[in-house]
Formats: C-alpha cells, structure tokens, sequence
C-alpha cells in the first residue's frame, strides 16, 4: 500500500485540501452533505475520463480526443437505445466495446503508424465531432431510456452512484499500474521507450493499450453522460479532454511521461471540482471560473517544477541554511 | 571433428542485415565458445551493433541461420533471447530514467506472484544482491534517473548480471566508466568466463580488449575481416585488420607547449561541486585532467564555460581577471567547451554540417542579423576538406555521418569559431582508432597554432600520451600537477583514486 | 398588469403553486441562462435584475460560458439545488437533461419558471413558462417577407442554429410562413452556430454556392449579422437579410441599413415579465401557465422606433436615434 | 532563394495542387476569379496565425492560446474603439502591442519558469477567454468603426488586402527563419536546446521570442477578425489554435521541433481552405468537412512520416528493386 498511497500523493492531496478550506471559509453551504455529495456527481464524468488521459500521458502520449468521442458515442448510444431498439442491457457493453475499438484504432495509428499521438488524436478531436453530426442530421436525440437515469442519479445507500464507479476505476487503475506487469511496462514506455524496446517490451503494443483504455475510460464516461442528461448530441464534451488532461496535470502527471501516480488524477480532479464549485456557491460569473482554472493548472505545474526552488527558498526563510535537496529535473515536453 | 568441448554455445552463420541505403552485416560468421571472451571490433558503422541487436532478439536477420548447441533456432524477440539465456548491455543506455534501480534491473522480467501481482520485495531485495555481487554501492530504491552517467551504466551491466545468462554480450560498456571501474567490471567477466559463460564483448578501447579478450572477430563495412583465431590478440594487429593499414603510432604527440601562461584558475568553487581548484594553462599547451568517474572534471569544465556560476575564486585570462556570467560570455573570450555526450549536448541533427558548425559563431556571421550564408558554406566546405570529414555532411544532416565524423565536427565548430582554449571532454569516447587518430592530428594542429587545450579523458593511455602535463583531480578540486611525462599509467590510477581519501558514496566501495 | 394573462399549460405539466414554500425572508433568485455567450440572455437578465432592484429581491446569474456545454449547466442546477434559493429561473438547451434536476428544485417547494420558451408541456411540471412563441415569430416574418417582396421569384437561404428545439422551431416557423408560396423557393439550409463567425463563414459559404440567392433567413441576429459582411463582401448589397430577436446590435444594424428586418422579441421585457411572474408566484398570486411575450416585425423604421425607446433595451443603443 | 524554396516545399505544394485539381474537377466553380479571390480572404486569418503557431513549433514549443487570445483581443480592440473613444489609428498599433505583450508573458513562463508550453498554453487557451469575458459583461460588441471593414474587405488593384498581409507577413518570416541569426538559432533551440546552450544561445530568450511572434501574429489575426466582422466578441477564434497548428502540421513541420519550412505552413492553410471551399461549393455538410479535415491532416504527417516506406514501395511496384534511400526519421512528439 506504501507503493499505492506514496509520496507524489502528498501535493495533490494538500492542494486539494487547501482548497478545500478556502472554499469551506468563504461560503457555509460548502461543507453541507447535499454539496458534498454533488462534488462526487461533478466530478465523476472528468475524473473517469482522466483515467484514460493519465494512463496514456504516463507512456509519453497525449489524448485529445476524448471530448468529440463522448459526444460521438452518446449519440451512438441515443441512436441504439431510440431508434436500433437495443435494450439498454445490451447499449452499455456494446458501448464500452465501441469506445474501446476507437481507441484500439488511434492506438494503433499511433504507434504502428507512427505518428505523434497529439496529431493523431488532434485528428480524431476534428473528425469524430464530424462523425458525430451525422447521426440523426446533427440534432440531439432526447429522453433516451428511463432506466438511464438511475446509473447516474441513483443511490446505493445513501451514497451516489458515480461513487461507486470512481472507487472500481480507481481502485482497478491504482492496482494495475503499480502491481502489474502491464501497469510497469506503461511507466517504462513513457520514460525512455528505446529502453523499453531493448528489454524486451513491445513498445507499440503497450502503446496501443494505453490508447484502448483511454477510449473505454471516455465510453464509460459518454455512458454516465447520456444517463445524465438523458440524451445525446454531438455537443456533448466540448473542451472535456482538456478539463482531463489538466486533471491529470495538477495531479502531476508529466507530459514527458514515466512520471506520477493514478490515484493524484483523481486529486487533480477533485481540486478543480472544489474550485468550480466554490465558485458557483459563490454565484461567480463563468469568466472567473475559467480565470481560476487555468491558474490552477499554473500553479499546480509550476510548484511541481519549481520544487527545488521553493524548498530552498523555504529553508532560506525558516533559516536553515542550504538544507533544500534538488528534485531530479522534469524534461520538458 | 571437434570434442565436445569445442562445440560452440553459440554460432551464427551468415547473417545479413541491410538497413535502407546500407548493408550493415554481409554474411558475418561469428561462434562464441562457453568460457571465452570474445571481442568483436571494427571501426565506427562497420555493423558491430547490428550484430548485436541481432543476436538479442531485437531485429530479425535478412538471412542467415543461428545455432544454439547446434541446433539451428529463431530469437524472435527480446524475450526470447532471454529465453535462451542472453543477457546484453546495449550501447545505448536502456535505463528507464523515472524508475527505481531495483526496477530497471528486473525490467521485462519482473518476479510476480501467482496471481501475477509484482513482487515488489524481491525485486530489491534480489537486485540488492546483485548489486552486492558487483561490488557496488547504489541503494536500490534509487531513481534511476538521479544517478551520475557512470552509475546508470554500472546499473545497466547489473541487468545483465541479474538474468544469470549464459551467454552476455557487451557493447561498449567502459565507454562511459573510469579506470577502476573498468578492473572491477573486467574482475567480474573474469568471474563469469570461470563459470562457463560465453562472453561477447565490443569496444573501441583496444587497449582493455587486449586485457581481457581470449578471441576476435573483426568487421569493416559489414564483412568478417579477420575471424576468430586468425589475429593474435595484439593493438597493432588488430588495428591494422580493422583499418585496413598500418596506422603506425597511435598517439602522435608533437610538443608545442610554450610558457607564456593564457589562462589560470585560481581557486574556484562552484555549487556543482568544484572546490578550491587552481592551475594555469600555457600556450600551445595540453593540459590533462585525470580523475575516477564522478571526480569533478565535467564539472571544473562547467565552471570554466560560464555554465555553472563561480562561488568563490576567479578565472584570469591573458593577465586580466574575466568574469563570464553564461556560456556566450565565454565563447566571446575565446574560450570553447567539447561536450562528452555529443549526441546530447553536442550536435544539431536538425542541421547539416554547416549549421552545426557555424552554430557558436552566428554574431560574428551576420550583419544587422542577417547571416552571410555564402561565407558560411565557403568556410565550411574549407573545414570538411581540411578536416577530411565526409563529404556527405555538405549536403545531409548529421545524424547520416559516423561518430568519428560527428565528432570531427563538433570540433570545426570551435575552430570556426576561432577559440584560443579549447576544453575537449571525453573526445574520442565511442570513436574507432582511426577518428581517434585524426582527434590527435586535430589537437597537435591546434596546438601547433598557438591554442591551449584542456583535454578530459577516462583512457589513461590516451591523457598521459597526448598531455603535456596532467592536473589530477579528487573531488571536484586539482590535486596536483606533474608533467605527463614523469607519471605512468599506474601513479597515475593511484593518484587519482588514493582509496584512503575516496569517501565510498563517491566511487565504488 | 406587469404580464399578460398567462396561457394554461399542457395537461400534467403544471406544478402546484401552492406546493412552493420559500424558505428566505428576502426572496433569492437563481437565473440560470443555458449560456453567457448569448447577448440575449444577457438582456433577459438585465430585465430581471432591473425588477429585483424595484422590488427588493436578490438574484444571481449563474450560467456556463457555452450553449453546448449542458453538462456544465446540470452542475450548476446541481449546486444550486444544495442552496437554500428560493425560486430558479432558467433557460436549457436540453430539457431532458434538466427535468430530473429541476424535480428535484419542485420538490423541494422552489419556485421553478422557464425563460424564452413556449413548451407547454415540459418533461417534469414546472410552475411557469415565459416566452414568445418561437414558431409564430418567425412565421410573422415570413409573412412580412411575402408581403414586402413577394411578387417575384426568389431564392431563398437559410442559416440555421445548431440542430435543436430553438433552430427547428424559428425554421419551421418561417417555413411554414411561405409554404405553398410559389415565389420562395429555399435552395440552400446550413449551420451557422448561432454566432457571427458562424453566421459569416455560412454566409460566406452559400453565396458562393448559390451566387444567386435574393433572401436569407437566419435563425438568429448575431447570424444574420455576419451574414450581412458576407453579403457586403461579395458586392451583393441588393439581398434580403432577415433575422429573430430584436438584440439592440441587431436593431441597430437595421437601422444601419445592413440587415433588412427582424422579429423584434424585447429579451429585456420578457425578463422582466418573468421576474414579476416568479415572484408572484413566490407569493402565491401566480395561477401558473405560460405568458406569452409579444412579438413584432421591425425593419430599418421600425428598428428605429423602438432604439428611440432604450429604458426597454439592453445593452443600451450605441448612440441616440 | 535555393534555401527558401527548398525540397520541404515540394510535398505541401504538391498536396495543395492535387486538391485543388480534384476541387476543380468536382465543380467549375471553383476556379472563378471571385472564388479566388475569396479564397485569400478566408485563409488569411488562420494563415497569418499560423506563422506564429509555426515558429513556436520550430523552436519545439506548441502554442495552444491563439483562439482566446483573439477573442480577447477583439474585445478590447472593440472596448478602445466604442467606448474609450481611441481613434483606429492608434488602436491598431496597441492591440499588436497587447498581443506581444500576452505572447511575452507566455514565453517567460514558459522559458523562465520552466513550464511546458502545452500547460502554460493550455491554461492561458482556458483563462484568456475568461478574460474576454468579464469585458461588456461578456456580450460582443458590434459596430465599430466603418473604417475598420475595408482593413479586411478593401482591395488594391482587384487583389484583397489579406492577400497583401500575407505576402509581408510570410515574406518577413521566411526572410528571418532562413537568413537571420534569429532563425537560425530558433530552428537550433528547436532542435537541440542543451546543444544550443553550449553554443552561447540564449535559449530561454529564444524560446520566449517565438511567442511574442505568437502574440503579435495572433494580434494581426484578432484585427482581421475584428474587421471582418466589425465587431469583438468573447466567443470569436474558438479552435482557430487547432486550424494554425493543423495548418503548420500539415505543412510538413515537426511538432519535435527544428524541422520545416515557414512557407509550407501557408500551403498547408492552403490545403485546408481548398478542401473547406471545394466542400462548401460542393454543399457538403459540416460534418463532413470536420471528417475529411481530420483525416487530412492524419495522411499529411502519415505521408511525410512514412515517405521511406512509400519510396520504396514505389520502386518495388516500378521494379527497379531497393533503391529507396532512407529519410530521416521525424522523433516522436
Ligand atoms: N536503425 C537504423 N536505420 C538505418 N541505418 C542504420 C540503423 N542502425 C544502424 N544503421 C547503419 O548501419 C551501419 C552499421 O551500424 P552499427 O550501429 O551496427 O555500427 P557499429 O559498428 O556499432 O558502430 P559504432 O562503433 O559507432 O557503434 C551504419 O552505417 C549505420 O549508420
Ligand atoms: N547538465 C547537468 N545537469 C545536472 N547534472 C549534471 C549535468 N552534467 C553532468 N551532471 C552530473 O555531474 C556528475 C558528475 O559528472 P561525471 O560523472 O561526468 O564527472 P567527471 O568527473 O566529469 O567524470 P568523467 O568526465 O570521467 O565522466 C554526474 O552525476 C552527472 O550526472
Ligand atoms: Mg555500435
Ligand atoms: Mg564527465
């Protein structure tokens, strides 16, 4: 469990708290159980789609795509459930499958194709949006399937249901990646894939896998997203991958890959949920939301990178001399 | 015809391979015996590395066959070399610098449990034990990363030690390591030739191959020259198989050291580790820096350079004190720092030769900013010549040309750039005989011309022939300085590596 | 009055006003617009507020940025359900998406009323519904454009809004307009994004395929707007321009003589014709149902009649006409 | 001129030429003068901002801000104009200003403070139009000034303006990539920043010019923007960022850096709007237009990427056995 819950786990966590605190000081409404509760309604849909952001950021790649593929396979699923007559047992796995094939394709573009991931996916941003306004002439397809809504809105004892799932997710991606051989071999890709080829780790298929869970991860997010608005449109998820990738980010994930812990995603995710929330206790205009967030993202990579410097500069001020030892730099990405 | 103890372990017969444009390996032959070491040499691109990706399962050979005991098998890929008990240490370090040293050691073949969880506890502690084996003294938690270039290469040959592999296959492993390091290195493929392995081994220092080899098998362009058994092991045969002609001496050292001094240290420090360093640098001189692994030299070169910032003491150049605040403040003085890792900190490979080697001179090239791009391709068109670097660098980038030619053109860049002191660091690392030969040339040319060199170098035969004195370095500090010629190899690894003053985290316990 | 008579709701679809039970001396009032790119709902909010600050009320806009960003207004509802606000105002792009939020906010004994609409029977019951009627709005102006220039064939473009209930329905209300007139012939119907980029690139885009077009209806001002410097560019200043909304921008390129007409929808009377609503209701003095806000055709006259009146208007007119 | 027009054109021209013959074989329209002309008028935004999107690339660096920091500079260029009374003449000379300035910014934080410019691009992409809008209380602004529409729509000769702006803008930029020092050390620090700072280059200055030209052209578009549509707006330029960089990918430029030709990236806008337009005369739908972009730009980098493969299939198919010579390998981004 050392392993799990290490050291990487502390900033993320004490932005999160500190964050937490500022908000919980400024309005009284935060700390109420119905508000808490929201936060896990908030944060579910980015927070599940960031597992698939960071599992392909730790093996030195970049996804995009995952907004216009929410969005695409929303309306996948609105289209099956409304029109196809697939009852909603049968959508779901069928979903999940759909968006783990998307990923296998990007995947395999991506390493075997080898082409950077960010041009990829870029690709995939423009043209699964397309895609996705070809279904029913580009017009959302509402009120999909009244047994939707309870795998977003239900309860299980009181507790929401995307609870649930972010526990499972989680609690799956943490093991896999700090106790599998799979979950070693995505660590050693992201930090020097030439390496990773001479010992014998097939780089591409890896790679690839990454990219498959990425685009599971985005299908179980596209799932909760349809049960939540009970519909699909090929608006859904704009900007949603850079609301996961930034997750991903200020839980410190570095983009140069190899580097950072599953669990600080969720975090990342957390602390940006708490802001926005924050500010919408506070009835703060869209603007500043948007103003917050990407300072947050700012900071949370620059206390990363500037570590070294701030404990210097702490010990300087606490008067221990030059006690501070240096962080391993981060390459740039 | 053979007893069976002759049976080779390995034989490869005929493998080819080209790769687009080039034939790297042309039906290259090779049988390696149990207990032998086995040196594979030939100069820069001749197919040595090729070869071994080959046999390490991770390339397929075009054609040719490969026989383990004799029976004839397919290495699909680098598990399966494994499989069959291979063990490489590539040329091209293969740490993943993010992960623990524990981990990079059992790398693509982690111990797990039943139910395929890894096993976290003995990975460290087994590659504790192989670390123990090796006589090394690096914590196995240890981001990989964190460690100086000589450990992560240490930590590079315990990945091979740790697979227990009956046969390993070395590709230049001491080009990064020190002296002491190499002894201790050689002490162990010692150890394993004792126990029956088979042992492939490559490297451009022809002097520890004659140390340690049993056999050779030589290559030029791709083609078995020389095979096992048919070259004595001796440096003038094997260089003259390799080159294809007799080279004669192999440090052609000329004398132009006056004692007009142009450049002095006096008592630096950096935060990098520099402490209390003084010495002075004569013109036409070559100055030696000798030290183990770790000892400081890079570091002493930063401070020169302008890269690190000084904490303490001056640097005086020509009688007047300078201060040089970054690297362009330096460069504009005269002053020129050859990085040991071309490929990292040296070369543009976005840039043909040209670009390359007008790099540190753009200022004096342009008017209002526009470069003179006539006067640049004249210069270095002149330099390629004067050089004798290939041709094809005029016109393709750089990442197309040997080390040798890269190398050669690293230099150009300072000699356009018209420096008066050049610091050469590591400047033949992973270059063959013949590239080494004309860095030689190049710096008696440089020397002959009134420069002053600072050469850093880990081949001790190189520093003390090519030195005209040599400033020991323990420590980030210069110890002393003796003329080159009143030290001999031994004083010289005694001087630098006194044990009773080397703490144990600073080289090897 | 402060609001027309309103209009009973579909069967089942009208939420108790007894039911509500606000919890706050002081009434507070959530606006919740699908987004704050829309002018319009700017305009709609000043209205609001413009009746709060008369009545001593205190509201908050709370709104994401983008109309498309649903998920981010169903987050939004979310933390305003765990406050203790006392009625919501809103306006969705999704009604689906909203019902089960907006149940939640009924139950609770908030006061629920939806802004520029004409849904009489919105998925969950709701207490009112204050809007124009989209479709008779643009049937009006289709209406004037067979009076003013019908007597001749014309070919016809339209710029629609990103596919939805607000896009088919001022569509459908214009093409129900000059259904079965021989003259109107619509040769082109495209996606303009409901903004003025869009609406210029659409512009754009079919007067170059069809460089004969005499009319465009766009389903918005801020298209028709950037379809007018399409027009312009292309030299074709003789082409019909027709729009929906009556934003103060869009009146004021009437004026300018850019845009041809409008349906002139007065966002800031239907603002504040929808506070008064809600706080009757808050009160106990609102039957429930929908109240119509008028509608009007303006061109470049009319456009300045109703500039020469900006205590209705926001943002105020650039200059004084 | 040889270095100007060198053999990293041939590709993005051919590209461009194909598809403009298909677009003009699938209808006669294309090739009509006004269509041309129209032509020049809608690349020009996103060609101009593609220059700065380009140099930010060749120095290794991505540039992700560009469409907010257009709506951004619309909305003060329009606050100037309507309501602080600053005559055009002046305006327009700030709002470049502006523009280098926030390019200036960017580049510090990213050069001095050592952040990726992915994430420092990334939180000024989501900030920068929370910026725009807390101007007007977010609503645009229409109606500026009459004599701002002729900055776009006016034409010397029967040739639009834009066409002029491209011409001075690409000419400067190929003027400075291939014969200034300025250039040559930004194609240096793209491609190997450790070896350029051995060389004496400031690479941290370098690096930050590249976003003040960012800036500055993201400020040439935001006017021509601004002209077009004689007004300002928090929502105008929303993924222009994706068009300039999809432009320079296409192109031929290497998201590693170091590698490509400032003219290719207009081919590549070129490209892009050829295809757009061929589209719209054909009356495609949007969704269509957003699949083919992508897959566009997917075949461009597969193309260059793959050009060793390619040749030498082509040799096999023409029968004249191995004589494929080996292209540089581009490095993963
Ligand atoms: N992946 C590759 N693609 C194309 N050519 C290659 C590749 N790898 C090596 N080569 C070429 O094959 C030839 C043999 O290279 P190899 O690396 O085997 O030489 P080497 O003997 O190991 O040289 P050195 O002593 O410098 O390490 C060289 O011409 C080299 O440029
Ligand atoms: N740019 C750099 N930034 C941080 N650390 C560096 C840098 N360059 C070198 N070092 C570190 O400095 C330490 C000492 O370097 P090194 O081992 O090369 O010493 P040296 O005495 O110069 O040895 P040699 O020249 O024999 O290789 C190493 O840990 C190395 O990683
Ligand atoms: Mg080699
Ligand atoms: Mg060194």
């Amino acid at each position: 469990m050392k392993r799990v819950f290490d050291t990487q786990l502390i900033g993320p966590f004490a932005a999160m708290v500190i964050v937490a605190v500022i908000v919980a000081l400024t309005t009284d409404r935060f700390l109420n159980p119905g508000n808490l509760s929201n936060l896990f309604l908030q944060v579910s849909i980015v927070a599940l789609i960031a597992i698939g952001a960071t599992v392909v950021i730790f093996a030195a790649g970049i996804d995009l795509s995952a907004g216009s593929m929410v969005a695409l396979l929303t309306m996948i699923l609105a289209q099956m459930l409304k029109f196809m007559g697939i009852p909603l047992v049968l959508a779901i796995p069928l979903i999940l499958v759909v968006g783990g094939v998307f990923g296998l394709v990007l995947g395999l573009i991506t390493a075997y194709g080898r082409i950077p991931s960010f041009i990829t996916t870029l690709a995939a941003l423009i043209a699964l949006r397309g895609l996705a306004l070809t279904f029913n002439n580009g017009s959302p397809i509402f009120s999909l399937d009244p047994a939707l809504e309870p795998i977003f809105y239900g309860k299980i004892a009181g507790i929401p249901m995307p609870a649930f799932y972010l526990l499972f997710f989680y609690g799956l991606a943490a093991f896999t990646m700090n106790f599998t051989k799979l979950g070693r071999e995505i660590y050693a890709v992201g930090g020097n894939p030439a390496a990773a080829v001479l010992t014998g780790i097939n780089v591409k298929k890896v790679q690839t896998i990454t990219f498959v869970v990425a685009g599971f991860m985005t299908a179980v997010g596209a799932i909760l997203m349809s049960a939540r608005l009970n519909s699909g449109s090929p608006n859904y998820g704009q900007t949603l991958e850079l609301q996961a990738i930034a997750a991903a980010v200020v839980g410190g994930a570095s983009l140069a890959g190899g580097r950072g812990n599953i669990l600080a995603t969720f975090m990342g995710a957390m602390t940006i949920v708490i802001v926005q929330n924050g500010l919408n206790l506070n009835a703060a205009p869209s603007s500043v939301q948007n103003i917050v967030l990407g300072l947050i993202i700012l900071l949370a990579v620059g206390i990363d990178m500037w570590r070294a410097e701030i404990s210097t500069l702490m010990a300087r001020i606490l008067g221990r001399g030059k006690g501070a030892e240096a962080a391993p730099r981060r390459k740039e990405a | 015809m053979t007893t069976q103890a002759d049976t080779p372990l390995w034989e490869f017969v005929d493998i080819s391979k080209a790769y687009p444009g080039v034939l790297a390996n042309d039906k290259v032959c090779i049988r390696l015996m149990p207990g032998s070491i086995h040196g594979l040499l030939g100069e820069n691109g001749c197919g040595k590395s090729t070869m071994i990706k080959t046999l390490s399962g991770v390339q397929q050979p075009d054609s040719g066959t490969i026989l383990h005991n004799g029976r004839p098998v397919v290495i699909a890929d680098p598990q399966a070399a494994r499989d069959f008990g291979i063990a490489t240490v590539f040329q091209e370090f293969s740490i993943v610098p993010t992960l623990s040293v524990g981990e990079n050691i059992y790398l693509g073949n982690m111990p797990r449990s039943r139910f395929g969880i890894v096993n976290w506890r003995k990975i460290h502690a087994d590659a504790a034990a192989v670390l123990a084996e090796m006589n090394v003294d690096i914590p196995t938690e240890a981001i990989a990363g964190s460690l100086s270039v000589g450990e992560q290469q240490l930590v590079e040959i315990a990945k091979a030690v740790a697979i227990n592999a009956k046969m390993i296959i070395l590709d230049e492993p001491t080009a990064a390591l020190g002296e002491d390091e190499i002894e201790r290195l050689h002490q162990l493929l010692r150890a394993m030739r004792k126990r029956g392995t088979a042992i492939l081994y490559v490297s451009h220092r022809l002097d520890e191959v004659e140390r340690i080899v049993d056999e050779v098998t030589i290559l030029r362009n791709g083609r078995v020259v020389r095979a096992s058994g048919e070259t004595e092991i001796n440096v003038a045969q094997i260089v003259s198989a390799m080159v294809g002609e007799d080279i004669g001496e192999h440090y052609p050292k000329e004398q132009n050291a006056s004692d007009e001094v142009v450049f002095e240290a006096r008592g630096i420090a950096t935060r990098a580790g520099v402490a209390e360093t003084s010495f002075s640098l004569r013109k036409g001189e070559v100055l030696g820096l000798g030290g183990v692994l770790g000892s400081g030299r890079t570091e002493i070169a930063r401070a020169i350079f302008g890269t690190d910032e000084l904490t303490a003491g001056e640097l005086v150049l020509n009688g007047a004190p300078v201060r040089f605040r970054r690297e362009i403040d330096a460069i504009e003085a005269g002053i020129a720092l050859v990085p040991e890792n071309r490929k990292y900190d040296g070369l543009f490979f976005n840039f043909r030769a040209s670009g390359n080697i007008t790099a540190a001179s753009l200022g004096g090239l342009s008017r209002f900013g526009v470069l003179n791009l006539r006067a640049e391709e004249r210069a270095t068109h002149d330099l390629i010549r004067d050089l004798e670097i290939s041709t094809q660098a005029e016109e393709k980038t750089v990442n197309f040309l040997s080390g040798g030619n890269q190398q050669k053109i690293v230099i150009a860049r300072w000699l356009f750039s018209n420096a008066q002191i050049l610091i050469l660091d590591e400047p033949t690392q992973g270059i063959d005989i013949g590239a080494k030969i004309a860095v030689y040339k190049l710096i008696n040319q440089l020397t002959r011309a009134g420069k002053s060199i600072i050469l850093i170098s880990s081949d001790h035969d190189e520093l003390l022939a090519m030195s005209d004195r040599i400033a020991v370095v323990q420590h980030g500090a210069v110890r002393r300085i003796v003329p080159a010629s009143e030290l001999g190899h031994d004083d010289l690894v005694r001087a630098s590596a006194d044990p009773a003053e080397t703490p144990k985290e600073e080289a090897f316990a | 009055e402060d609001y027309p008579v309103p209009v009973p709701l579909a069967e089942g679809a009208q939420a108790p006003i007894a039911a509500i039970t606000p919890v706050n001396e002081t009434f507070r009032i959530a606006y919740m617009p699908p987004a704050t790119e829309f002018n319009y709902y700017i305009a709609i909010g000043e209205g609001i507020k413009s009746v709060a600050a008369e009545e001593g009320v205190e509201v908050f806009m709370l709104a994401p940025q983008s109309g498309a960003d649903i998920n981010g207004q169903m987050g939004m509802i979310q933390d305003v359900l765990t406050q203790d606000v006392d009625a919501i105002i809103f306006g969705t792009h999704d009604e689906f998406a909203a019902a089960p939020l907006l149940k939640q906010a009924v139950d609770k004994g908030m006061a629920v009323v939806m802004i520029n609409s004409d849904i009489p029977n919105f998925p969950t019951p709701i207490h009112g519904v204050v809007g124009y009627s989209q479709r008779n709005g643009t049937h009006k102006i289709a209406d004037w454009a067979i009076e003013t220039y019908g007597d001749k064939p014309l070919k016809v473009g339209i710029i629609e809004g990103q596919p939805g209930y607000h896009s088919t329905e001022r569509v459908g209300g214009f093409l129900d307009g000059i259904e079965g007139n021989a003259n109107f012939d619509v040769v082109v119907s495209i996606d303009g994004k409901w903004n003025v980029e869009g609406g210029n690139t659409a512009g754009m885009d079919i007067l170059q395929s069809h460089p004969d077009l005499d009319l465009i209806f766009a389903a918005n001002d801020y298209m028709i707007i950037g379809a007018s410097f399409a027009a312009k560019a292309l030299g074709r200043s003789d082409i019909v321009l027709l729009g929906n909304d009556g934003d103060t921008s869009g009146l004021e390129e009437i004026a300018a003589g850019n845009v041809t007409a409008t349906v002139n929808t007065s966002p800031f009377l239907m603002g504040k014709a929808a506070m008064h609503a809600t706080i009757d209701a808050l009160q106990g003095s609102y039957p429930g149902g929908w109240i119509e806000t008028p509608t009007s055709i303006e061109d470049k006259d009319g456009a300045i009649a109703v500039l020469q009146e900006p205590e209705k208007l926001f943002p105020l007119p650039s200059k004084t006409y």
